[in-house]
């Protein structure tokens, strides 16, 4: 019974560390923006989607795959910023919101007139096999996944808390009129966080879709899904909130399966956001600063 | 009627308001003076219920309306304007105007489908009248968002007009403008804003509190430090130090 | 050192600055005193580039800025402590001065060193290095934003009402440090409503005005109360 | 003339317009919904199950659907009137999500003539036999549908010009300022929810009997943010305007052949050009007033 669990909450933490690199590139696109890009997820596909058409017509090769995966996901990145985020006045995030949703539909089409067929097989790095740990087991490529995403996580961390650009990120969306003061350019900012998040949701795509060894063109509404439920739980615009709602939804999809089955799992992960909402709008790990904040920018 | 008693607010570690006592002198214009920061608008938010103050309380009419709502505050007749001029963007000035009566309409008979609201012959005619008042007859269908920045405080003023208060707070309302404008000002709120009314005025222009205030309140720090006859107060020792230092 | 002539700089149709001209000398504190809505900060965003005048010219040692955006403005040594402070309130302390750096040239290899020079100066600071920025005091945040600018090795440093909403006590204790930076050598121009205060760190004072200079001239010159009382209490009152 | 296909779309167009309405119902108070597929949803089951199962007389039927679907919306809002902004937004998709999974389990079936009828799990719900029971021609249906979104419209016209249009838009608008007008802002906004959620159960009470098969997977979230969409395109000064982008989605975009396969790219770029351009949509509320100015003009002459 408890080992039943304990394996559930392992293969959970698996999963859910690619819900957290899709969470950090939503909240990393959310903290800088204040706006919400619907079309991640599907550009995401969409790059994946070339990679995967490269390997089906120009050669075999796992590391052509990689990537043509990211550059197509920054290129697509790019012009997504351009035309929903740049263009599209700072006023109306409304009109933003649903200008990347439109853009989204475009997106999807696009990838079905690339590869029509359903599904598509994606290359994974080697073979499936199941690794024994005592009791426990685990499929190795899930833990490959798990152990390429802990690194990305860390080097990513490095990157926005130890260099100067991502220290730039950080200040230019804790405070965007501040951070002109200190000589940083916001458009600049913008452009190259959504380069940042486009290659990690480039490699995020590839590693999941060669754990799953395949893709259809639902995967970007479920990276969408996925990468928004673990932002929301983890607290908006915290990046370690990001990681661990991930591997708490993981965790929580896994056992849901487990006891259940894939419908439960699939309420009960929205069931938790929804009434985390209610309760803690802030997320499980929302500073309480940010209260502060908002009160004093509240004022009249 | 309007009176405070020891009201304290803070936010964080900042103590905008400290103690403060304040009865408010009826159908006189109050002028509330003080360097920047020093708790003037957080009083007028307290007093129209946005903030809820943390100590102390509240009476209007003997009547105690601590911790209650902005609606509630409204709905006694209190009317304010905003030192960021606040107006419904995307409504014509007539909108704005009618947009203040709909939860004070006196007329019963205009119940919930009375068809169409806009064009309702008692709101128009008293809408008419304020716009008449206060100079803006010619750009009533302009939206709100087109006006410049004077008449967008004049719009301000006719909206909290309409409802016909018994007290209105103004926020700054000549702020931003020439002494031209800021003469206009003073002369509309003389003439037709203030007589039978409860007026408290927040202004940094002296020109225009010595000029229209019969009562002044002076801040620093969140405390009152001065309060009486425009004339008397003016020339305290206290009030040029709170200005121009310690 | 820096000098502003003849500068209009608009918002939206409001004329906010009329023509304002403005010098501020090497190693002296210039002081920029005025009542509400006179045009202070307007000055100061101008100058540090975040509003654009509509005619005029602004030169920082010869060199013609005018047309500079802010962000070239930090390198070339215009660096500002805004009103209201605004830190970056969820970062802490160490990495707001790091963002101060942000405009030095990736070499610089000073930039550690200056950040303990930094906590030297200012010991609290060190205390509280870990902490988030938000957290601190009212005159901690005002410590923090001038220490913040300082890393940015400004040639000279605007400082925007830092007596703002602080208590009397702090309020002293943020003009020492003025004082003691401009004995270090420290170029600064300085606005404030607290005159007083002013006065007693200004080598040169501007009074101004509905956008325009009134007064220009000596501290002792204006000590006189007059000048100000006018211009903050208006004309009528004797 | 009129064929069955052209009559689908334009029973189509009929249907989806009061989803969108109820999407624009939401976006003039000043929020935005992901969520009002589950509202469609619910009627959709509940109004089927009634006259399938239960033999309740259309009508009836129809009310009680939509009834339901309000009661849902207004519950939903009275939840959520803390959270605004993209945690509202993200609140209504989970909640959209959560009815669509639960009609995935969810099952109620009678045995009619020697027949399981009812909702099943993903099997869905099929056999709503209302229309050939009664011999219902598609044109008939067709018009039954305009009469019943010609009433929606009218109603929601009429609210939109009493005071309760006012206060939405306020709400919409500044609800800080609107508080201080003295607006009761929670009373209002659930209000506007359960006028929201009864609008879309109209259209799913609707479409469920016009397409005769209903299964949960129609009431993901495509349908949801399209209905968005919708308002955002055809105008938000006005309730003609999600149906102005109803019309150029679904009738026009679907009618040209030549784009057939490449619609959504067309759609998608034209939408996110428009965005730019007019942020909130065609009939906006200073395009509104201008053509109600220069027709008072013309009338008056």
């Amino acid at each position: 019974m408890i080992t039943d669990f304990v394996q559930n909450c392992i293969d959970g933490i698996m999963v859910g560390s690619g819900y957290s690199l899709l969470a950090l590139g939503f909240t990393l696109v959310f903290g800088v923006l204040k706006r919400l890009n619907l079309s991640y997820g599907p550009s995401i596909m969409l790059g994946a989607y070339v990679g995967t058409w490269s390997f089906l017509n120009i050669a075999d090769n796992i590391w052509l795959v990689l990537l043509t995966t990211i550059c197509a996901t920054v290129v697509i990145g790019i012009y997504v910023e351009q035309l929903c985020f740049r263009a599209v006045s700072k006023e109306t995030t409304i009109a933003s919101m649903v200008s990347s949703f439109a853009i989204w539909m475009q997106l999807e089409e696009i990838a079905l007139h690339l590869l029509p067929e359903r599904t598509y097989p994606f290359p994974a790095f080697f073979d499936s096999g199941l690794l024994e740990f005592g009791p426990f087991t685990a499929r190795s490529e899930y833990l490959f996944m798990f152990v390429v995403m802990l690194l990305l996580l860390l080097i990513l961390h490095a990157f926005i808390y130890r260099t100067r650009i991502g220290l730039a990120i950080r200040a230019y969306s804790d405070h965007p009129s501040a951070s002109a003061y200190m000589g940083i350019d916001g458009s600049s900012v913008l452009f190259l966080a959504f380069i940042i998040v486009s290659i990690i949701g480039g490699i995020a795509g590839f590693l999941i879709l060669s754990a799953d060894s395949q893709i259809t063109p639902f995967f970007g509404l479920w990276a969408t899904f996925k990468g928004l439920i673990a932002m929301m739980l983890g607290g908006i615009g915290s990046l370690s909130g990001a990681v661990l709602g991930g591997l708490i939804l993981g965790v929580i999809e896994a056992n849901a399966f487990w006891y259940g089955d894939p419908v439960i799992r699939d309420i009960s992960s929205f069931m938790l956001l929804f009434t985390m909402l209610i309760i803690r709008p802030g997320g499980i790990f929302g500073h309480k600063i940010e209260i502060h904040q908002k009160i004093a920018s509240e004022r009249v | 009627m309007f009176d405070l008693r020891s009201i304290s607010k803070s936010f964080g570690s900042l103590k905008a308001l400290d103690q403060l006592d304040l009865q408010l002198k009826p159908k006189i214009i109050t002028g509330l003076i003080g360097p920047n920061g020093s708790g003037k608008t957080t009083l007028i938010n307290i007093m129209t219920g946005i903030y809820a103050p943390d100590s102390g309380s509240i009476y209007f009419h003997q009547q105690n309306l601590t911790g209650e709502s902005a609606e509630c505050f409204a709905q006694k007749s209190i009317a304010r304007t905003f030192q960021n001029i606040r107006l419904f963007k995307r409504m014509t000035v007539m909108e704005n105007i009618m947009a203040s009566l709909v939860t004070k309409e006196k007329n019963k008979r205009n119940n919930w489908f009375s068809y169409p609201f806009t064009r309702n012959k008692f709101n128009l005619n008293k809408a008419h009248e304020v716009l008449e008042i206060m100079n803006l007859k010619d750009q009533r269908n302009l939206f709100a968002e087109e006006l410049p920045l004077p008449l967008r405080r004049k719009l301000e003023i006719a909206r909290a007009l309409v409802a016909e208060p018994e007290v209105i707070l103004l926020d700054e309302p000549a702020g931003g403008m020439t002494p031209s404008e800021t003469f206009e000002m003073a002369e509309l709120i003389n003439l037709h804003v203030a007589p039978g009314r409860t007026i408290v005025l927040i202004e940094h222009k002296m020109d225009l509190i010595s000029k229209i205030c019969n009562h002044l309140v002076v801040l620093n720090h969140g405390e009152k430090i001065v309060e009486g006859e425009t004339h008397e107060v003016l020339s305290h020792k206290k009030v040029l130090e709170a200005y121009i230092g310690i | 050192m820096l000098y502003l002539e003849d500068i209009r700089t608009f918002y939206g149709e409001i004329e906010a600055l009329k023509g304002l001209t403005l010098e501020a000398r090497k190693g002296e504190v210039t002081c920029v005193l005025g009542p509400n809505g006179a045009g202070k900060t307007t000055t100061m965003f101008t100058i540090a580039g975040i509003l654009k005048p509509r005619t005029g010219t602004l030169f920082l040692e010869d060199e013609n800025l005018t047309h500079v955006s802010a962000q070239s403005r930090v390198r070339k040594g215009i660096a500002l402590v805004p009103e209201n402070r605004l830190i970056f309130p969820q970062m802490t302390i160490a990495e707001n001065l790091d963002t101060g750096a942000l405009s030095r040239p990736l070499k610089d290899a000073g930039i550690q060193e200056d950040i303990l020079k930094m906590y030297e100066r200012f010991p609290r600071l060190h205390e509280r290095k870990e902490q988030m920025a938000g957290t601190l005091s009212g005159g901690e945040q005002q410590m923090l934003a001038i220490a913040r600018a300082l890393m940015a090795k400004p040639k000279i440093l605007l400082m925007d009402e830092p007596s703002l909403g602080l208590a009397p006590l702090i309020v002293k204790e943020i003009f020492n440090i003025i004082r003691q930076l401009n004995e270090e050598g420290v170029t600064i121009l300085l606005v404030e409503q607290n005159a007083k205060m002013a006065l007693t760190v200004a080598d040169h004072v501007y009074l101004i005005e509905q956008g325009k200079v009134t007064f220009n001239g000596n501290p002792s010159e204006i000590h006189q109360d007059e000048v100000i009382r006018r211009a903050y209490l208006g004309s009528e009152v004797s | 003339m009129l064929n069955d296909y052209l009559l689908t779309v334009i029973s189509n167009i009929g249907m989806i317009s009061m989803i969108a309405i109820s999407a624009y119902l939401i976006l003039i108070t000043g929020e935005i919904s992901f969520g009002q597929q589950a509202y469609f949803g619910i009627s959709a089951y509940a109004g089927s199950i009634a006259t399938t199962l239960w033999g309740w007389p259309f009508w009836m039927a129809l009310i009680f659907g939509s009834f339901l679907a309000g009661v849902a919306g207004g519950l939903i809002s009275a939840l959520t009137v803390r959270i605004n902004g993209i945690y509202y937004s993200i609140a209504t998709l989970a909640f959209a999500e959560m009815v669509r999974l639960s009609l995935l389990k969810f099952s109620y079936q009678f045995e009619i003539d020697g027949e399981w009828i009812g909702p099943n799990g993903s099997e869905g719900f099929g056999e709503i036999r209302w229309i050939f029971e009664n011999d219902i021609s598609i044109l008939e249906y067709t018009l039954l549908i305009y009469l019943v979104l010609f009433l929606l419209i009218a109603f929601i016209y009429l609210i939109e010009h009493s005071k309760l249009g006012m206060i939405f838009r306020m709400l919409g608008q500044d609800p800080l300022l609107a508080s201080v007008q003295g607006v009761k802002i929670i009373r209002y906004k659930v209000l506007a929810a359960s006028l929201a959620g009864f609008a879309a159960g109209l259209g799913g009470m609707l479409y469920a009997h016009s397409f005769t098969y209903i299964e949960p997977q129609i009431f993901n979230v495509m349908l949801g943010v399209h209905s968005l969409a919708y308002g955002l395109i055809g105008g938000l000064g006005t309730v003609l305007g999600p149906i102005i982008g109803v019309v150029l989605d679904i009738g026009f975009l679907e009618s040209i052949r030549g784009i057939q396969g490449y619609r959504m790219i067309v759609f998608g770029g034209l939408m996110a050009v428009m965005l730019i351009f007019m942020p909130r949509g065609i009939l906006d509320e200073k395009r509104v007033h201008r053509f109600k100015k220069f027709w008072e003009g013309k009338t008056h002459v």
